[in-house]
């Protein structure tokens, strides 16, 4: 008698309810028996502070989604196993995702993976595609179950969309008029022609992610706070390189470092990426995921680096003021210095 | 012509050494970075003084010149100026540090001590 | 009072860069690879972005300001699209 | 070591940044467009700045991406618009009576400002024109150095050859 083993990685979406039918409707037509394995991957490690908040979400989800199996079941032998993956890493990209389901799908005997079309782990934005591009290279079987979201998805992506229209048209409007004369008529009209060309032909470009209409104006708000900061360290760190390089003997200590951050990937990797170029003694050679390899000239500069400081002041800028008490790269062992062979 | 106010002439005295003051360490941190380039051992060494013209010395030298201009409409320009300057840098400075690694030019570490040296700048000619 | 005019300061200083901009030239010519080349252009042009904001306050010509705008990102672009030619000769470009 | 596929093809701090400064290098290139009259810039640099912004793009997302989120009809319609725009208002001004692109006419028959005149050729013919020709002559370029790509440029080299005579145009337009 044959049982049909199945993953099914949850969120909470509009779909996920769905998915999980799906799942158990073509498990059972496959098989008589099936073991349907819900889990829920943990975008964050236990040194994050938002991890325990995600934690009680995943919960929640999984308690609810055993309930949706057990109803669509019915009498049909069905067996329910949940799990929460990815406690005790960082997860960052549709790569990560991707390992950690293989992991738990070679250890458990996994027939196939059913797949919300949804799918949305955690903070980070829809990444199905890539998942599935993952998926492929690692040659996990998956299935992406046919769910009816048309109608709820227009409606989700339109005040989404107002919102980034209207935010690329403001920012566009905004810098013609200090480019241009605010007062003079000309301007206030072609400003107007010229926003609207450019909200509508770069809003989707710049503002890939979701724009979130508490959120996103309190993150400017944290950011012009965060200017004076950058500028302090970097005057610091100017006038440390200065008095290395100027002195005769220029005793520089180049070294290879990697550090893995805490951020996540599109403006806060970039952030942090830039703000360690931008200070003289560090520069970010490499930015793959959460990954950076960061060339170090001096070791003061080395030091702060391992201190993280700036990481701190990025994770404040975009996750407010209770995340950016995590420890240091160094304290979580996240900071190493390697050879020139990591290149 | 008004005869300006005795407070008139010490401000515009205090905003004439403020502006000298400023370029000076505008020129003074471009030197510096000019220096870096020319004597530093490699290419990702050479990036790290390369962003001090990016940011101090351009930094400076772009305040006194929004100085010069008071409060006028070109001085908002000239701080758009260096809010553009200081996010372009950066990003092409990551992006020739990423090239260099990409293209395996191999970096002088401390560890491995002064020999490398020539080995990556003779390796460094065959391109 | 001051002992030279403004104007004055403000062309000093954009002789003084004019100078170091000079003696990045010798990077840009010795190399020894492309990125170093690369990185003394990169530099040069934010040097001469300067030295347009230097010029613009100190002829009081305003659209020097303009054209040290767009030198600034085309610098930028020159940075991006030689170092990812670099990279990927032959390949996407 | 880092293996590109079609879809990611720089360092996403890269293209992160050539995010944020897209939306202002595009307003630039367009409010120079529209100062041609009287500041430094006109339809020239503007449409460069346009076209360049569009480059900027593509080395950030890769090449075969931004071709498709811009298709070759709408580069053609950009460039073919710009023309038609420019040869109205040059015969525009034969009809009220004067020589081509000749805006006295303008104050005669409208009383409009002569600028305006120069101003909507700039804004009208010569950015299009130039953004159009920049943007197609980038994607005709990186078409012939992408080794599996040389079988299907056919749109692309269609818009190369509309593009000869415009450029011409835009060329002779610079006198006035």
């Amino acid at each position: 008698m044959a049982v049909e083993r199945l993953l099914v990685p949850l969120s909470d979406t509009v779909t996920v309810r769905q998915t999980v039918g799906y799942a158990v409707q073509s498990g059972l037509e496959r098989a008589d028996s099936l073991e349907c394995h819900l889990v829920v991957a943990l975008p964050y490690d236990d040194a994050v502070p938002e991890s325990a908040r995600q934690r009680e979400d995943a919960d929640d989800l999984l308690s609810r989604a055993r309930n949706w199996v057990e109803e669509d079941a019915g009498d049909a032998d069905v067996t329910i196993e949940t799990a929460t993956l990815g406690a005790d890493e960082y997860l960052f990209g549709p790569r990560d995702y991707a390992e950690i389901f293989d992991d738990y799908a070679a250890a458990q005997g996994i027939d196939r993976v059913v797949l919300d079309p949804e799918y949305q782990p955690g903070v980070t934005a829809r990444i199905l595609q890539p998942l599935e591009r993952e998926l492929d290279r690692i040659g996990l079987a998956y299935d992406e179950a046919p769910v009816e979201r048309s109608t709820r998805r227009g409606r989700l992506t339109g005040s989404e969309d107002f919102d980034r229209l209207f935010a690329t048209f403001m920012v566009s409007y905004g810098f013609y008029l200090v480019l241009g004369d605010p007062t003079y008529w000309f301007d206030l009209v072609t400003g107007a022609a010229v926003a609207g060309i450019v909200a509508v032909s770069l809003a989707r470009v710049t503002f890939s992610v979701p724009l979130d209409r508490v959120q996103s104006p309190i993150r400017v708000v944290r950011f012009a706070l965060y200017i004076p900061y950058l500028l302090w360290e970097i005057v610091k760190a100017n006038i440390a390189v200065s008095a290395v390089i100027l002195r005769p003997s220029m005793p520089i200590e180049p070294t290879l470092t990697q550090v893995d951050s805490r951020v996540r990937s599109g403006l806060p990797l970039t952030a942090l990426a830039n703000s360690i170029t931008l200070t003289p003694g560090t520069l970010t050679v490499r930015a793959t995921d959460q990954r950076l390899l960061v060339h170090t000239l001096i070791p003061a500069a080395r030091e702060d680096l391992f201190d993280g400081g700036l990481e701190k002041a990025i994770r404040f800028v975009f996750y407010g003021r209770e995340s950016a008490a995590i420890p240091s790269p160094r304290e979580r062992d996240d900071a190493e210095i390697v050879g020139g062979d990591e290149l | 012509m008004i005869e300006p106010t005795p407070l008139q002439v010490t401000l515009e005295t205090v905003r004439f050494w403020a502006i000298v003051v400023l370029l000076g360490l505008g020129v003074f941190f471009t030197l510096v970075s000019t220096v870096g380039v020319l004597r530093l051992p490699d290419i990702y060494a050479r990036a790290h003084t390369a962003s001090q013209t990016d940011t101090l010395g351009a930094g400076f030298a772009l305040a006194g010149v929004a100085l010069a201009f008071g409060w006028q409409h070109a001085a908002v320009y000239t701080v758009l100026l260096l809010f553009f300057v200081f996010i372009t840098n950066p990003t092409a400075a990551h992006a020739i540090a990423r090239s260099a690694a990409e293209t395996g030019v191999e970096p002088v570490l401390a560890e491995e001590g002064e020999t490398d040296e020539s080995a990556a700048d003779t390796e460094g000619e065959t391109r | 009072m001051t002992p030279a005019s403004l104007e004055d300061v403000f062309l000093v200083a954009a002789g003084l860069f004019v100078v170091l901009a000079i003696a990045m030239f010798y990077r840009a010519v010795v190399g020894p690879t492309t990125q170093d080349r690369l990185l003394a252009v990169n530099v040069l042009g934010t040097n001469t972005v300067v030295i347009l904001a230097l010029l613009a306050a100190g002829l009081d010509q305003r659209w020097f300001l303009d054209v040290a705008l767009i030198y600034a990102l085309l610098n930028f672009l020159m940075s991006v699209a030689i170092s990812k030619f670099t990279v990927e000769r032959g390949g996407v470009l | 070591m880092a293996d590109y596929d079609d879809t990611y093809t720089e360092s996403q701090v890269i293209m992160t940044a050539v995010k944020i400064i897209a939306p202002f290098t595009l307003t630039y290139g367009l409010f120079m467009t529209f100062h041609g009259g009287d500041a430094p810039g006109g339809g020239f640099q503007g449409g460069t700045i346009v076209g360049v912004t569009v480059l900027m793009l593509a080395f950030a997302f890769g090449i075969e991406p931004t071709r498709q989120w811009l298709r070759n009809s709408f580069i053609t319609g950009i460039v073919t618009g710009g023309v038609v725009i420019f040869g109205a208002i040059g015969l525009g001004m034969i009809a009220l009576g004067g020589e081509f692109l000749e805006f006295y006419k303008l104050k005669a028959v409208f009383d409009i400002k002569p600028k305006w005149g120069l101003e909507a050729v700039e804004i009208g013919g010569i950015s299009l024109i130039v953004s159009g020709v920049i943007i197609s002559l980038f994607f005709t370029m990186a078409a012939g150095f992408t080794p599996d790509r040389r079988s299907g440029t056919g749109g692309a080299s269609g818009v190369d050859i509309d593009d000869a005579p415009d450029a011409a145009n835009a060329e002779v337009s610079d006198d006035d």
